[in-house]
This record gives structure tokens, C-alpha cells and sequence, in this order.
């Protein structure tokens, strides 16, 4: 299968999904003229014009309501957070009219919408430019939040997303949008709230998701070395979320760590983390662990940085405290 | 003449039918049957029916949580609004919106939103959606001017003019957010000259004259429709309620109220009803015809069932993928 | 003692530290001339003035803003969010600003200020007015969350707050701010960071905070009568979370529900039920469960948002539910 | 004209030192010694130096992730700042805060932000304890052309104008704000116009003669200190780079640079310092002591200490109750 870097996977659903329904559009800072900060829209102004890719001025609380507006209405937009650090001034309308307005207009309204943007940290971007957004929206019954790893995902949640009636958030990153993988060509469609065995083994399952997949794979294969199989989750989507795929592995390995790099507390990791211990509440033989990113806002220094995320070191050192329980 | 008649006629009788349906809301909600807050727009209805009359169907409309009287002069049913207002899911949002949420998507109404601002960018959005499929439609946006300091607001009118979207915001200065009058929320008390600061063509008057209201509000939305053009119009006028019934309104003067309602809007109409031939008579009619219509309302949202507890997570996700 | 409400409470409290500060004051909308939208504020204004009680128009991210940028260079503002929902539209100035300044500049600014306001649902105020924001602030490292169930709590928690150098959210709650409770005069001081045990038990622990303080309680007793003795808990601070107390129970009982209003998915409910299957792995005899806010926008229909937010008859169910296991 | 030759030759070194330290920090950065962004202010020079010159050590300073020449101007040392770049603890943020994190308590430089209008109310707040206070010092707050549309500008503006705040608010109108121009950005390019709808004072000039940057402002700030009133300012300027250090810069021709370059401040300063008698061996003098202290700067980062892991999570709270 030809191979394709996961900036261009999202390039490409994003373009056959524009060519397939008129409705669908882009807008977001630079996504036009400038090709895209991190040049995932590169190429699109020129396919689609200024209606389809607009450029919009730096107000995230105006433009993503009237994508919001727009939505209600019959369109279908794609927003471009530059990154979703900023998707932070936007919060209210995510929060209060995006997930909402179905509900309290008793089901006139729906807003098919996708929001979308790297998340979390780039590299020395500090403390404001360095949020893991999921730790928020996952939260928010209304909203589906996927999390593709490969490019392959990127560009099968991202069709998925744009065809989905419902507001969907794309948490894409930084660090991924240059790896290659096989992306198959044509219509293809990753369910959203499918979780991934991303690595078959028997003794610890590792969940996790985004930029930590690759992270606990190279853990995984130091583990391997040491003796210790792990299996290796990809989440995928963090809600829907598939805790069922981990429960099915837990059941298995009966041990878990997950892995993200989001604060320590709450979000995703801690509401899977609740589910599997009701779950497999007989399976478990030691307890669940969480490896996260530290308690703490983002530091410029490089070094800092690095041990502020996890790093297929503090993965591995996890699991090892696991098996020893 | 006689069209005017008629058509002026037809504006009487809808601000009558808002006023009377919010009495008889305030009186369903002192009996403990409506709950959650309910802002009356008792004071205030010629904006509300002035500036709808000048709209078409495929047009849409954006309010606050202040929104009875948009939907009903957009055309939903007194029944539907007042079974929103008991909770019944007979409502224009099976119950679930209350007060501040009615929508109705057949009549392009499309809310009734609680967060002060939040539904600019909304409605903008809306008019983005008429450009993009060149629908020929417009929106009208109504706000507080409580609102003018929000950033909401600020983003929708900048985005509005500088991409030309076919919207006319209306700014409804009724003087006071809350019990915070003018003089202490803004420094401009002119929301309107907000207006050449984004390059917007802008407008200024009165609600008294349902009439003006109308032929003011055409100009903006004619701009609108024809040149793709926003408009942002202050309107003045009055609430004569508090900012919602849990609101005792001590922070004004009954002799402040006394004097506003002396240029209400349905005395105006009244007075410019007569000088066109209307008699007390047919007036009369008019106020029994509201008034049933009301108390069938009130009776239909009685008789009405609750929403199952299905619909709880009915609407959390839409179906279809 | 002497009785005094719940919004008493809390007033005393800012009354005697401003007495105390000249730094301190309150700012919010309505707080002042109308004498706050729950009265909370009521007199404030006559005995400080409006220097120090500050009537805001409807600008929250700006007046958040203003008041973290009064409290870098030494102010001590309290911001009062007419309820908590409201909070969304200043959520980037909580989390890029007051939560961010002290580390980005090395700990040469600190963000003395206290955000308070009304939290959760009130009555019938339907999807936008009934969020329980502790869901994402109390994931937030650099912030300090409390969220006082009593009046006494009320009071010596305010009081902790204005204190504290750090920025500390003080979650109230409509539904109490009339209920009575003993609280002592002068000098009152909470301690953030220290659950309370407001009721003992031998059986099972309930976890609970704010609102849902007296419907466990309730609860507890309904259970009582059916001879199932709970301890429950009341965290008071959600961060720092003292889950030790949680667990020194559960390692009693060996059985841990946890009653929030906030939605099913992540926040403290999540993030108290994975530390304590850690903590607690060989003393837990049937899995944590919790009793949660529904996965929905709050519906305005009073018998579905009963039904939303938990009561004391699905605590209970709950309840029996572990006992059952 | 003694005095206008010293404090010229003055400021003429500190824009001196602005350009040289970050075309030393532009290499550090593309030999991989600085991380993250690195956002130049080169072509701007006279703004920050300008308006600095008019500030009394007690008022504050607030901008963007811009913000290397506000510290600079300020006083922090050179090696505070390039050691801040290289992530030392020997930064003026200890290594944490990088480029767009600039803060310097003592000499009340109250950042380096990152996020596009979120520093505007910040600025506001600090204006609005020295009016609490009554300690006399003003604050002045720069934000791009490009955050003339955000919400939390509009906020501050209207929060500042309603309770008179002793603030100038500078737009550093460099016309692109990433790739993108003003005809892009804004309905109305002239974003001093803002102003008035607040009613709020206002000023718009350009920022290629230092000397005019500081007269100008001196009033706005003589306004904020003794009237107590905000204005705001819009400063016409370029930047001679691309937005950060990842930016091409592919939207701008060669030509409009160059054209734009035939104005700068440096130049502009040399002009004036020859016309007052200044020698060239004099400038050579300055250029040198300049290029000797970013050398010393640069050395001393590279030999700083990084911060110790402990220092991850020291800040995250204060310890103070
Ligand atoms: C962001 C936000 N802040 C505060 C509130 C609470 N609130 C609801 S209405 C209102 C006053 C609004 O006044 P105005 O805009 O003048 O409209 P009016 O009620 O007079 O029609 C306030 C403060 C809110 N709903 N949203
Ligand atoms: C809220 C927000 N949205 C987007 C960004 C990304 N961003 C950083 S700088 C910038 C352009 C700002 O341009 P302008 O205000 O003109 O300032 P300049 O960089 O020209 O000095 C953008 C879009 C951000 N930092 N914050
Ligand atoms: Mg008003
Ligand atoms: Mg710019």
C-alpha cells in the first residue's frame, strides 16, 4: 500500500470529503494563503477556493460559533484550531452551544461539526502553548473526541468525523504530522469508538492514546527484551470510549498501565481507569497505574520537557512496578 | 390604506398576544407551575414584532434568553410556547429548553440562547451559511445591551464585517442588565457607534411605533439581503419587569416606569388604530381573540404530557453518521 | 454556636478578611448595587465602598483577567462568576493565566485570587445554567479547588481561600446558600486540602462533595434503617484531593460509592475512584462504584432534572448494589 | 542639545542592542541552541525603546510573545535574556518560560504572553491596582494589529474605558499577523478607531523616529498618570522577519521589504546623531560595546546551568498561605 505522512492522511479526507458534499468547508487561522501553520490544508485553497478554505483573523470564539451558526443550519464545517491551546477562548462554545443545542432545542437542531488542531505539547512551546485539551473535552456528553496515532486513523477518523452528525474533536499532534504509514486509498472510514490492539501480549496491558502509542510501543519492545509481553492499546477515541477492548486484554494480562500525557488528574485516564476496576474487578492482580504527564505547567527547557511527558523509560519503569506487585 | 389598516392590525394583535401570554406566564410561574427563570419582555414587544414583520420565512432569527416574543411573532404556536414554559413535551423544545431555549427550526427561529453574547458568533454563523449557499436568506441577531461588553459580541461584528455577511444585529437598550443601569456597564452609551469602529453601517431609534420599527429595520435588512451587508441598530425601549420574575426591580422608580409606559408601544398603536378607523369595538375583539387564544394555551400546556425520562439521552448524539 | 446560612457564611467570611486586608476586595456582576444576583454580597458595598466592591458589567474574561493581573502586582480580588457556568467564557484566563504565571516566570509572580460563585444546577435553569465546572478545574495543577457543603465549611473555607497565595476556586451552591448550620464567630480557617468524615460507618464509604454532602447523608440514613451502616465523607477540597482519608475509611469498610452531580465521565469522582483502587487494591471487597450526574445536558423539565442529578434513592441503589456484590 | 544628544545616543543603543541580541539569538536558534518559538522584533525597534523611555521605573509593561525588546528596553541584562532563550536557569524566567515568556518582577515586566489578546485585561488589572492603590504608575500594554479582533482586547478596552484605568494600549500594527495582511484581518484597518467607539482617547503614528515614539506617547501616558484615562495607540511599523523563526515568510515580497527598510529606526536614529554631531567613530564605538555585550550574553548562557528537574514542579504552587 502506498504510504502517506499523517498531515497528508488528514489532507486527504479532508479533500475527498470536500469534493464529495458541497456542505462541507474549511476555515481556521492561515489554514489558506499560508497553507496551513503546520501545512495540513497545504494545496486546499488552490482545489477549493476562498469559500471553501477561509482564512479567518484570530478570534477562535467567533469563528468557531459561527461554524457553530453555520452548522445548525445545514453546512458542515471543519475548524482549524492552530493549535487547541487556543481552542481554550472558544471553550464556552463548545461547551454551551456546540454540545447543547440539540438537547435544549429538543432535538431540532444538530451541529454537524469538526473541530480539529494538534494537541498537546509541541516541543518547548511551554506552559500556555502545551495543553493535552482532551483532559476537558472527553468529558463533555455531546461531544465525540478522537485521537488518531497513525496516519492511517488520521485520515479514516478524519472522514469519519466530517460524516458524523454530531460535533467531533480531531486532537491531531505535532509530532506526528510528519510520520509515514499505509493509508489505504479511496473511502476509508475508522469507526469512532473502536479501539485498537495496536501489539499483542499477555502480561500487562498498556492503554493509551495519540503521540503515547508510539511511546508505549518502544516501551513495549524494551519490555519484550526483559521478558514482559505487553499489549498495547490504542484508544483511538476517548468518547465514545472503548473501555470493553481494554476490559477483554485486562481480563487476559490482568494487569494495566495507562499512559498519556495529560495532567495526572482526572480526564480520560482516570475515567478508564474507574471502568476497568469495576470491569475486571476479579482479574485485576495488582493494582491499576497511571504514567501521565507531570503535575505540573509545561517548562521551556528542553530537558524539563521531556520529563515532564512520559518517555518510553517512565512507561516501562511502570509496568515493571506492575508485574512486581 | 386599507393595507395599512390590515397590516397594522396584524402587528397589534401580535404584540397584544406576547403581552398578554407573558401576564399569563408570570401568573403560571407566581403559581409555581413554570420553574427556572422567565424574563418577561413585557414593555418591549414592538422591536420584537416590528422587526420580524419586515423579515421573509427563509430568514432567521437569534435572541436571547428573552425570547417569547420573537417566537411568537415568528409564527410558533402559543400553545407550543407555553407548554415550553410548563415543561410539557409539547413545547417548542419538548420541554427540555424551558424559558430561555425556545427554537423552532420549521420557522427558521433558531433560539433563545442563556450565555450574554454567545449566540452572536451564532447567528453570524447563520448568515455565513446563507452566503456560502447564496440562499438569499438574512438573520437577525437581538441582544441586551448588557451584551455590548462581552467578547462574543465584539468577535461576531468583526468577523460580520469584514467577510459581509447578510445579518442585521440588534442591539435592545432597555437601559438596564439586571439592576445595572447604562451609566455603569458602558462608556459609550451609544452601542451604536460600535458600528463605524468595524466599519458597519449602523441605526438608531425607538420602539414605540411598531411601524417605525419596521420601516427602519427594512432598510438594514434590505442592505443585508441586496449588498450582503451587516448592520448593527440600537433600539431604544423599556422592560417594564423586572430582568426576570425572581427580580423585585428595587434599583428603579415606579415614577421611571410610570413615565416609559406613557409611550407603550400598544397605547401608540391604539392611538394611530383609531385615527385609521378602528373602532374600540373591533379592539375589543381583537383583545377577546388574544386572550382566548392564550387562556387555549394555557390549557393545552396543562393537559400536556411530561417528557419521558427517555429523553434524557434522547438527544445527547444525533443518529446518523 | 450561633446559626447563620450559608451565603452569611460565606460573607462574614469576606467581610472580616477584607477588614482584615486592604489588598482584598470583590468584583463580579451585581455584587455591588444590587447586592449580589443571591445576595450573597448583601451590605458589602455600604460598609467598603465601591472601591472595594466592584459592580462589573458582562465582560467575565475581562474582569478574570483584570483581576489576575491586579493580583501579579499585590491586590488580593475575590471575582465572584454569577454562577459558574459562566466561568466558560473566561476559561482561558484560569488556565493560560492564573494557573500559569507563578511557573512561566520562575516563580517571580504568584496569582493570590479567589474565583467564587454558584456552581452545578439550580432549579429548572436547563442545559447552559447547570454545569458542574469542578469536572474540569479540578484538573488543572496551579489551581486549588474547595467546595464547602456546610455553613461552618462556607465560612472557614472562604476564609482559607483569600488567604491562600495560590488561585483557589470556591464552589458554591445555590440550593444551600439558605440552609443553616452552627459557625464560629471570628477567626474561622478551613484548612484546603482536608476531608471531613461527616458521618461513620462500617460498611461501605461514600465519597461525596458539595450538594451531594446532604443527599448521602440521606441516603446513609435510609440505608441505616435497612441496617447498612455508611461512612460518609465530605472531601471539601477537590485539589489537593485527600484521598488518604477516603482510603483510611475504605480499608475499613472495603467498599467505596462515590456521589457527584458533575457528569459520569473523568473529574475528581474518576480521579478519587483510581487512587483508591490503588491504595486500597487488597482491602476493597467489590468494585468502586459511582452515582453520577447523567451522560446529558441538563433537561429545564423538573422531574427529568431530578432525575438527572443524583438523589438519595439511586445513592442508595447503589449502595446495595456494592453490598450485593 | 546636549541633553537631546546623550538620551538619543541612549536609546539609539538600547535599539542597537534589541537588533544585534536577536540576530545573535536568530543563529543560536538555527544552530538548535533555542528551542520552541522565537518570535523577532527586528524593524521595530523604536516602538518598544520609544515608549519605554517615557515610563517612570514604578509602571508596568505587558506584551506579547513579541517581547524581547520590552525586557531589553526595560533592563533586564542581556544575559538574563539570551539565557532565558538557551532554557538556563540563569534566565530571566529561569529557563522556563523561553522566548515568549519574558518576566522581570523587579524591573516590573510583567511578560511575555502567549496568547493573542489574553494579556490585554492582564495589562488592565495591573492599571487597575495602581489606581486602587493610588501609587501613580501607569501601564502600557503592546498587542499585534492581529489581536484587534479577539474578544479579550475588546474587553479591556471597554473595562479600561468605563473605570478611567490609567493605561495605554499600543498596536503595534505591523500589517500581517502570521501570513496574514490587515486586508484580511480587519474591516477597518485603522485600529485606533476603536477608540472613540469606547470613548476612549486615541492616537495613530509611525515608529521610525524614536524621538517621535517617545514624545507621542509621553502623552497618552502623561493622560493615564494624571487624568487617569486610557488611550489607545496605533503605531505603524514592520518586521523585517518572518513571524517566528518557522516562518519563511513566503506572503511578502523581497521589494516590500526592502522598501520598508529605507525607513528604519536605526537608520533614522543615525541620520538625527550625525545631524547632533555625532561622529562615526562614536557609532562604531556604540556598535562595538553592543556586539561585546551580546557576545558576553551568549557566553554566558552557554556556560549557565539548565534548572534541576525539582524545578518542574516548585512553581506550580506557592507555598504561602
Ligand atoms: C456570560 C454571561 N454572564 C452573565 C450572565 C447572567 N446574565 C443573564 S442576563 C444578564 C443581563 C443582561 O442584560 P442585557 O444584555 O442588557 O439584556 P436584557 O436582560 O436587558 O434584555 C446577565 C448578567 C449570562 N447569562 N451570561
Ligand atoms: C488565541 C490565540 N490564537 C492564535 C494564536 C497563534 N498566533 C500567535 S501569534 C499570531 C499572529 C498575531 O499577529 P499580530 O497580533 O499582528 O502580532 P505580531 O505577531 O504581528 O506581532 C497567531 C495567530 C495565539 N497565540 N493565540
Ligand atoms: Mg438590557
Ligand atoms: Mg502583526
Amino acid at each position: 500500500m502506498r504510504e502517506l505522512r499523517y498531515r497528508e492522511a488528514l489532507r486527504e479526507a479532508m479533500t475527498e470529503e470536500m469534493v464529495r458534499d458541497e456542505r462541507v468547508f474549511i476555515m481556521g487561522e492561515e489554514v489558506g494563503h499560508y497553507q496551513g501553520a503546520y501545512k495540513v490544508t497545504e494545496g486546499m485553497l488552490a482545489q477549493f477556493g476562498e469559500k471553501r478554505v477561509m482564512d479567518t483573523p484570530i478570534a477562535e470564539e467567533g469563528f468557531a460559533g459561527i461554524a457553530i451558526g453555520a452548522a445548525m443550519v445545514g453546512l458542515r464545517p471543519i475548524v482549524e484550531f492552530m493549535t487547541w491551546n487556543f481552542s481554550a477562548v472558544a471553550f464556552d462554545q463548545i461547551l454551551s452551544n456546540a454540545t447543547k443545542l440539540r438537547q435544549m432545542s429538543g432535538g431540532q437542531f444538530t451541529v454537524p461539526i469538526v473541530f480539529r488542531g494538534p494537541n498537546g505539547a509541541a516541543r518547548q512551546t511551554a506552559a500556555q502553548h502545551s495543553h493535552a485539551m482532551e483532559t476537558f473535552y472527553a468529558q463533555i456528553p455531546g461531544l465525540k473526541v478522537v485521537v488518531p496515532s497513525t496516519a492511517a486513523d488520521a485520515k479514516g477518523l478524519m472522514a469519519s468525523a466530517i460524516r458524523d452528525d454530531n460535533p467531533v474533536l480531531v486532537l491531531e499532534d505535532e509530532r506526528l504530522y510528519g510520520i509515514k504509514g499505509e493509508v489505504p486509498e479511496g473511502e476509508h472510514l475508522v469507526p469512532i469508538g473502536v479501539a485498537a490492539v495496536r501489539r499483542a501480549g499477555t502480561q500487562c496491558t498498556i492503554a493509551t492514546w495519540g503521540k503515547m502509542v508510539p511511546v508505549s510501543l518502544e516501551a513495549a519492545e524494551l519490555l519484550a527484551a526483559e521478558g514482559v509481553q505487553c499489549e498495547v492499546i490504542d484508544l483511538r477515541s476517548l468518547r465514545p470510549l472503548d473501555h470493553g477492548t481494554v476490559a477483554t486484554s485486562v481480563r487476559k494480562t490482568g494487569r494495566l498501565v495507562i499512559v498519556h500525557e495529560a495532567w495526572p488528574y482526572g480526564g480520560p485516564g482516570a475515567e478508564l481507569s474507574d471502568r476497568v476496576q469495576r470491569d475486571c474487578f476479579d482479574s485485576l492482580r495488582a493494582p491499576i497505574v497511571r504514567c501521565t504527564g507531570r503535575d505540573a505547567s509545561m517548562p521551556y527547557n528542553k530537558k524539563l520537557e521531556e520529563l515532564t511527558i512520559p518517555g518510553s523509560a517512565t512507561v516501562t519503569q511502570a509496568v515493571r512496578a506492575v508485574m512486581a506487585y | 390604506m386599507q393595507d395599512e389598516r390590515t397590516e397594522l392590525l396584524k402587528l397589534y394583535r401580535q404584540m397584544l398576544l406576547i403581552r398578554r401570554f407573558e401576564e399569563a406566564s408570570a401568573k403560571a410561574y407566581s403559581q409555581g407551575k413554570i420553574g427556572g427563570f422567565l424574563h418577561l419582555y413585557i414593555g418591549q414587544e414592538a422591536c420584537a414584532v416590528g422587526t420580524l414583520a419586515a423579515l421573509e420565512p427563509r430568514d432567521y432569527v437569534v435572541t436571547t434568553y428573552r425570547d417569547h416574543a420573537q417566537a411568537l411573532a415568528r409564527g410558533t404556536s402559543a400553545r407550543a410556547c407555553m407548554a415550553e414554559l410548563y415543561g410539557k413535551v409539547t413545547g417548542c423544545s419538548k420541554g427540555l429548553g424551558g424559558s430561555m431555549h425556545f427554537f423552532d427550526a420549521d420557522n427558521h427561529m433558531l433560539g433563545g440562547h442563556g450565555i450574554v453574547g454567545g449566540h452572536c458568533p451564532i447567528a453570524a454563523g447563520a448568515a455565513l451559511a446563507s452566503k456560502y449557499r447564496g440562499d438569499g436568506a438574512v438573520t437577525v441577531c437581538f441582544f441586551g445591551e448588557g451584551s455590548a461588553t462581552i467578547g462574543a459580541f465584539h468577535e461576531a461584528l468583526a468577523l460580520s464585517a469584514l467577510w459581509n455577511l447578510p445579518i442585521v444585529f440588534i442591539c435592545e437598550n432597555n437601559e438596564y442588565s439586571m439592576g445595572t443601569p447604562l451609566s455603569r456597564s458602558l462608556s459609550v452609551h451609544d452601542v451604536s457607534q460600535k458600528g463605524p469602529a468595524f466599519g458597519m453601517e449602523r441605526d438608531r431609534f425607538g420602539a414605540s411605533d411598531v411601524n417605525e420599527v419596521r420601516a427602519r429595520m427594512q432598510v438594514a435588512i434590505d442592505r443585508a439581503r441586496n449588498e450582503s451587508k451587516p448592520t448593527l441598530i440600537e433600539v431604544a425601549l423599556y422592560r417594564y419587569r423586572g430582568h426576570s420574575m425572581s427580580d423585585p426591580g428595587k434599583y428603579r422608580t415606579a415614577d421611571e416606569i410610570e413615565e416609559r409606559k406613557k409611550t407603550d408601544c400598544l397605547l401608540v398603536a391604539e392611538g394611530k388604530l383609531g385615527a385609521l378607523g378602528v373602532t374600540e369595538a373591533e379592539l375589543l375583539a381583537i383583545a377577546e381573540s388574544v386572550d382566548a387564544e392564550v387562556e387555549d394555551a394555557v390549557q393545552f400546556a396543562e393537559a400536556s404530557a411530561e417528557p419521558d425520562e427517555s429523553l434524557i439521552e434522547a438527544f445527547t448524539y444525533a443518529p446518523g453518521v
